[in-house]
């Protein structure tokens, strides 16, 4: 298939809009706002929804009346605009919605800047809203995977009644890249009538609700969703690696999204000087690809990590390897990608740590 | 044939708005206690004329107004 | 052709010069040459005052991060540009500079300087808009990696929707192409 | 006596199910007088109620419709994301006045100023009732809550707010009416406003809200006789009843 | 002193007004509502602001502004609507304001439950908002607590400039216990003028602000940033040890707040039964007594962390451990506290595990 | 020509950075009013504003004045914080219309509403400038932006909010007035308007906003002289100037 | 006085029947005779049916949880709370229950049952309100580890602010006490 | 003594909002280029009479008004 070049954000909109998008809400925010300015013009054409909101905290709310509807829906938003939607977003796990929501990670913390960052790592995988909630959380890092996981998001979301998140950045938002174009996928639209607000037609009344007051029931529903938790890590960890076929490497890095493009150039130029080094890229952040690191952490390979971050994937890394072996961190922070350059010398660093 | 409201024991809390609202005043606290340990009204159906204003104002549906055989 | 060498380019000047189409005409051309690209605007409140630029990435493997602070070639459109880009060019980097609008020089000396006269090409052809497409000439002449006619072809996708300025924004490329000296 | 023929129970739109509010609570009568006027309409399988965060937060325990829970105050646009995804719908936001007047102003005013088609029933008791009695945007000057200890002073609390009023100043709302549930002449006046509340939202004609003044003994410490008076003496003084806005908004 | 028996949410803000609150912002919420309640009466006694707010968006901002203003000021909310204040938490850290939030928590995902829980430990430990934000978070476990950490909470945010959190629960607001209510701390109320919005008079004009477009200068504040988050990891660690005096303990338990209380009966029913337990209590939970876990586990004492939630602290604990030591966990959600028999059975089976 | 004396140039309140705005953007011309108006009213050094989310997010880098910047729409929460926290201060809320007429509608409602005692520079420009120019809840009916590629569609985006209108309906806004900066004498009724605000602001009488129609030259795709024209055609008919309020609020 | 077991006492009842201040009046008299207390009240919609009840542990320990679900000992004012918590009492436990408004007997047969006319006995005195204090005497009675005398002394401090109730509540207190047998 | 309108070339960003509102029409652009790229305005001194309208109009205090020793 030919490829166009395409903006991240672009592409993202696209891509969900082939996976079956009906409605969009959003409120506009650098760097993003490309989604819904996108999502203006071709909703229309399709006959399909676009509402600009009043602001982040509506705008999960609209999100969460549509998908209760059963209908396919996102949003799309940046930063501070998504922690505006860490309630809704505990609504939408706790009444089972599936739905798509995307962050175009800006520097922090407060308004901080527009630039590309990855410091809302552990908000999206872990502690961004109240109670015990987890979402399969994407993380693309090329234009190509902004339109691939948005137009596959959405089957994800309604394998398991749940929020799908993808964790983009300010870069993958913003930047033009070759994008192959899939098609509309197929689905079917039925497929959430058994329990969404269609009307009590023939049927019992169904109610979208997350709550609970019996503590035993309250308790009974979070062992389902835990088990849901369960099935996600088992069935739908992602991850690629790069030259990491030898038994014997000198050291793994791993980094997901931009940093991943950054440290992918890197291991190319340790290999240049005789250092053999691979890269695991987790995709999903959550479930973490756990295992697949241990292996690694198992055969004594250093690691090194790095992030856009102070250190969050970080202990992931740290709690899938268990102290097995060493585990080092490179950051940049809030708006800064660092050259592979960098990298390179860091992971020079990290291997005079194991004695090498 | 007329009309005339029936309250459903269960269903009544006690709070007193049908007594507000009946034109003919005949609505009272009965002495029972149901099982959420409220006193529910009585209705004296000599007096009732049926016009359903009990109804409007109960918050429980605790009133039906049904159709009887004249006594 | 010389020896490619992974091209991290900014294009930078005034909103309206067409700073980022031309990083995009780089950009895409070369994707069709079999390049790895990535374009990446500047934006957000950077565009208030006026100024404009883009980052360009055309490399063999694929592309780590698409923004490029030390970039080997700087198309400067204007003197702001010129002054404030100048210094993040890589040693031996190219410069390619709008010799129309910049009256002052380059204060770097370990750079090869590729000067043209942009606009006023542009504007015997008749429209001041057609700079850019100048200017891409001179970067396709001076870093030779490209051939000038797939340049061309490509124009002619990006001006589909408005055939009227084919013709213009081909002669303007060309122009620039003549003008410009291949960097050895 | 012998009962020959039912002539008015409880209408269809609401199951058997004892609600749980407290003895006299205005929200028992306004769900019955939403379940009839759904019953007359015929509009029970195409129905849709969102039920927000306050006493009403379980009102989907009652109705034999679809209901949708609503976090606080965003009620208006988790209705306004319903009717978009599905339009056929006849969507209902029923909210209270914390719910309404305080956190959820923006959605409210948003959802009006878009001429959303939906329909709101907005509970106004002047209290926090749910949480136990602290003051609302609604509650009266020199009212006793147990936020305002000694009264409500505007100085420092502000002053009652009047939704309808400011609602009805914005191009998109269709209809405001502004009732109360202290007699059955009151009721019934109620009834017609959602009536006509709903049948507008059938024409399409965009944004439709109730308010009803509605008592909380509980909360206010008074019996529920006593609360009706204070309905009807107090809230009706500083919240007029009436029609605020009854005009058509789009001309397409 | 003498004793007196007060609720929690009372406590804490008794607490909170000793500590120099001079502003309360805050809107209701079970189970903590009683916070507002009381300050609705004693902030205006002391001719202080007590001000109940529109929305907890709103609230966090309110508090922003009095914080910038240099006064010592606070809120408290419960789960939903902690995480509505995400955004505005962020500022506060991205602005350096010292202010006490408090959670007192209750049952999720969504509207949940108005129960006791632990399940936003992850939200105020880590990644509740976006940017890397770190905030001291305290975690009472006693209705005496719940004042003294108030009370303290403003000395510990100004010393840093940074927000401080106090983690409690449904149980520990709600209930009465006695307690000693300390007097008026004293302070320098001119402390915040070098920086706070007090009018420029006579000097240069102060800015609070948390928006720095240069990704070099958003890095070079979050560099800032880290180094306070380094000092407070070194300084402000808090914890408390019951029973863990022996070389040969057979099991460590690690709990927090109200599990914490439970916890300790379980040791001391275990050690009636001839197990030598012990319970090691984090009190900050963040800084999270890692040091201090890891002699456990260097001893190769096997750990069982009890919790109200899926297992959160759980992963700090096994940060903590580095594979050291078996981690057990036991958790019961969103509105059950176990009882310490359960613990003691659970603990057991841990021992069981270690083939004890 | 010789200078003999400065008769009037920048204001003391303003400093001499040159400001980050577009050529012929409204927020300039407002920032110098207000900066004469604190040099008149002598407050400087008692003055805090509140810079919002938007253009003027920066407000703080021309100011000789404390300044807060706020989160997005939060403006009059901090605002107020601040308030109240030292009553003595004399505070501005200065926000754009996405920042007040969207995101941010419950706090400004609330603010007015609660006649807290503060002063509001609100710059209706029709626009989300920041961003890029997106639809702004004041968007003109028809008006093009990068969410309304066709224009705005009142049935699909809703209508342009009159804020003015809607707080003046609010029992605790004092003074409300709706200006703009289109003309010299536009200008000076601007300042005029701004100085009574913060006035009445000294005198503690309650909630007091100034809405400004200020140009976008560049969202709007016009040139700094077209931009004041479609103030003046456009907007000013949809939005009128005046006074919307001006009563005393509190009576004690 | 018997052996001192830990207490776990469930205190429920209508609204305004003072529950709530009988499982306050024991709490505060065990804390000042040395023991570890807790109380917590039940909140929030639960109160919607009129319903309220409270738990406290009175301990030699720490206090643990201070919820109590399977409590050792029940003071039931009215027949929906018997109903409600008679199945949770641990085999053996105490049940206090108010036999002027609880006309069935208790399902099981494993309890210590101390049956008091609580509320006639206070209407007798002169105040229904005084129910609650009835209770505690019955409980104190029958319990046993609580001196009658520091009760008395906590009632005149819990009305401290009503000295005009002291008497009768002390008055109840006392008859409750009397009315009671001791559970050995 | 008259009073008389200067800009600062440097501030001036080429807006032309004190061109529209000079009643004397004494406000050009320039042919300069400022160091941001924009042509300063110019003001006629012989025929500005000092009104100041310009200076309401100008978003960045571009322009002052000076007394001036008579030509
Ligand atoms: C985000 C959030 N904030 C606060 C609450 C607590 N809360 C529950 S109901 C309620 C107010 C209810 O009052 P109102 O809307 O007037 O309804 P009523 O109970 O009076 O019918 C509040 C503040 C919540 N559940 N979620
Ligand atoms: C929570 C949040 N949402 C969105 C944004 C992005 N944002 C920045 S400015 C702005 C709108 C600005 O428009 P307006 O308030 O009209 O000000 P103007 O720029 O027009 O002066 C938006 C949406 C943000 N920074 N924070
Ligand atoms: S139907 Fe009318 S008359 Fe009969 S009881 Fe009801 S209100 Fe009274
Ligand atoms: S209105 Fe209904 S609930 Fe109330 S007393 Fe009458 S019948 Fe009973
Ligand atoms: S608290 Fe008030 S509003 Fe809530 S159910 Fe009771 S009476 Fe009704
Ligand atoms: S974008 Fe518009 S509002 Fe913003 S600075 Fe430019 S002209 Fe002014
Ligand atoms: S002062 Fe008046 S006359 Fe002189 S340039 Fe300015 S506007 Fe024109
Ligand atoms: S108004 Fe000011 S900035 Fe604009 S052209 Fe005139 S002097 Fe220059
Ligand atoms: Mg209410
Ligand atoms: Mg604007």
């Amino acid at each position: 298939m030919e490829k166009v070049m395409m903006k991240g954000n672009e592409a993202l909109a696209e891509g969900a809009l082939r996976g079956g998008c009906q409605c969009y809400f959003g409120y506009p925010i650098t760097p993003q706002s490309e989604v819904a300015e996108y999502m203006s013009r071709r909703m229309p054409e399709l006959g399909r929804v676009f509402l600009q909101t009043e602001s982040e905290v509506a705008t999960i709310n609209y999100l969460y009346g549509a998908a209760g509807a059963g209908v396919r829906c996102m949003t799309t938003s940046s930063s501070p605009g998504i922690s505006l939607m860490q309630e809704g977003i505990s609504y939408l796990i706790g009444a089972e919605l599936p739905c798509l929501i995307a962050n175009v990670v800006r520097g922090g913390p407060g308004l901080g800047n527009i630039q590309p960052a990855q410091a809302d790592y552990w908000q999206a995988t872990k502690g961004g809203t109240h109670g015990d909630c987890r979402m399969i959380v994407l993380a693309p890092n090329s234009v190509q995977e902004m339109f691939d996981f948005a137009r596959d998001a959405f089957d994800l979301a309604e394998k398991y009644r749940n929020p799908v998140f993808i964790l983009a950045d300010g870069a993958l938002g913003q930047m033009m890249e070759p994008v192959e174009l899939k098609p509309f996928l197929e689905f079917d639209p039925h497929k959430n009538d058994s329990w969404a607000t269609t009307g009590a037609k023939n049927r019992e009344p169904h109610v979208i609700t997350s709550i609970h007051l019996e503590p035993e029931e309250m308790e009974e529903f979070n062992r389902h969703l835990q088990a849901k938790y369960l099935l996600m890590e088992k069935e739908e960890v992602r991850w690629e690696e790069y030259q990491t076929n030898e038994d014997d490497l000198d050291i793994l890095i791993v980094a997901y999204g931009i940093a991943s493009r950054v440290c992918r150039n890197a291991v190319d130029d340790l290999r240049a000087s005789g250092i053999k080094a691979g890269l695991l890229r987790p995709i999903t952040l959550w479930p973490f690809p756990k295992a697949e690191i241990r292996r690694f952490a198992d055969r004594k390979i250093p690691i090194l990590v790095v992030e856009l971050n102070m250190g969050q994937m970080l202990e992931d890394v740290l709690l899938a390897v268990e102290g097995k072996t060493l585990v080092d961190f490179y950051g940049r922070y809030a708006g800064i990608i660092p050259s592979a350059d960098e990298v390179v010398r860091k992971a020079f660093d990290t291997l005079k740590k194991v004695g090498k | 044939m007329a009309r005339k409201a029936f309250v459903d024991e269960e269903r009544c809390k006690e709070c007193g708005l049908c007594i507000t609202a009946c034109p003919k005043s005949c609505i009272s606290f009965s002495s029972k206690l149901n099982s959420k340990g409220f006193h529910p009204i009585e209705i004296d159906h000599e007096k009732c004329i049926g016009c359903g204003f009990c109804i409007d104002m109960c918050p429980d549906t605790a009133i039906e107004l049904w159709e009887v055989a004249e006594a | 052709m010389s020896e490619f060498v992974t091209q991290e380019i900014i294009s930078a000047g005034m909103g309206g010069q067409g700073v980022l189409k031309a990083g995009l005409l780089i950009a895409e051309t070369s994707m069709k040459e079999g390049y790895n690209v990535s374009w990446i605007p500047s934006y957000g409140p950077e565009m208030r005052g006026g100024t404009a630029n883009c980052k360009v990435v055309v490399s063999k493997r694929p592309v780590g991060s698409p923004i490029v602070t030390s970039p080997n070639v700087l198309l400067a459109f204007n003197r702001p540009s010129l002054e404030k880009f100048e210094q993040s060019l890589k040693p031996g980097g190219i410069l390619i500079y709008n010799k129309s609008l910049i009256e002052i020089e380059p204060k770097r000396t370990d750079l090869k300087l590729v000067p043209i006269k942009a606009t006023e090409i542009a504007d015997e052809l008749g429209n001041t808009k057609a700079t850019n497409m100048v200017m891409v000439g001179a970067y396709v002449k001076a870093t030779g990696y490209l051939n000038p006619e797939k340049v061309k072809e490509e124009i002619k996708h990006m001006f589909a929707s408005k055939p009227q300025f084919v013709e213009l924004n081909i002669k303007a490329f060309e122009a620039g192409y003549e003008a410009a000296e291949e960097i050895k | 006596m012998e009962k020959k023929k039912l002539i008015r129970g409880r209408p269809d739109a609401l199951n058997d199910k004892i609600m749980h509010y407290c003895p006299g609570c205005g929200h028992g009568i306004v769900h019955r007088i939403v379940a009839e006027v759904v019953d007359e309409l015929g509009i029970k399988d195409r129905f849709v109620g969102i039920a927000p965060v306050g006493c009403s937060v379980f009102a989907y325990w009652y109705f034999n419709t679809d209901f949708h829970q609503a976090a606080h105050g965003r009620a208006p646009a988790v209705a306004s994301g319903i009717k978009r995804a599905r339009p056929e719908l006849i969507v209902m936001s029923y909210q209270g006045d914390g719910d309404l007047a305080a956190i959820g102003t923006a959605e409210i005013v948003h959802a009006a100023n878009r001429g959303e088609n939906i329909t709101v029933i907005f509970i106004n008791n002047a209290i926090y009732g749910m949480t136990g009695g602290q003051m609302a945007p609604t509650t009266l000057i020199g009212q006793k809550s147990t936020t305002t200890p000694l009264g409500r002073d505007p100085r420092k609390a502000g002053f009652p707010i009047k939704i309808s009023e400011m609602l009805a100043v914005l191009p998109g709302s269709r209809y405001i009416e502004r009732t109360t549930v202290t007699s059955p002449k009151e009721v019934n006046k109620t009834k017609k406003a959602i009536k006509k509340a709903f049948e507008l939202q059938m024409k399409g004609e965009g944004f439709t809200m109730v308010e009803v003044l509605s008592p909380c003994p509980t909360n206010w410490r008074l019996t529920p006789k006593d609360a009706l008076k204070f309905v009807e003496e107090k809230m009706v003084e500083y919240y007029p009843l009436g029609v605020f806005k009854d005009e058509p908004v789009f001309n397409d």
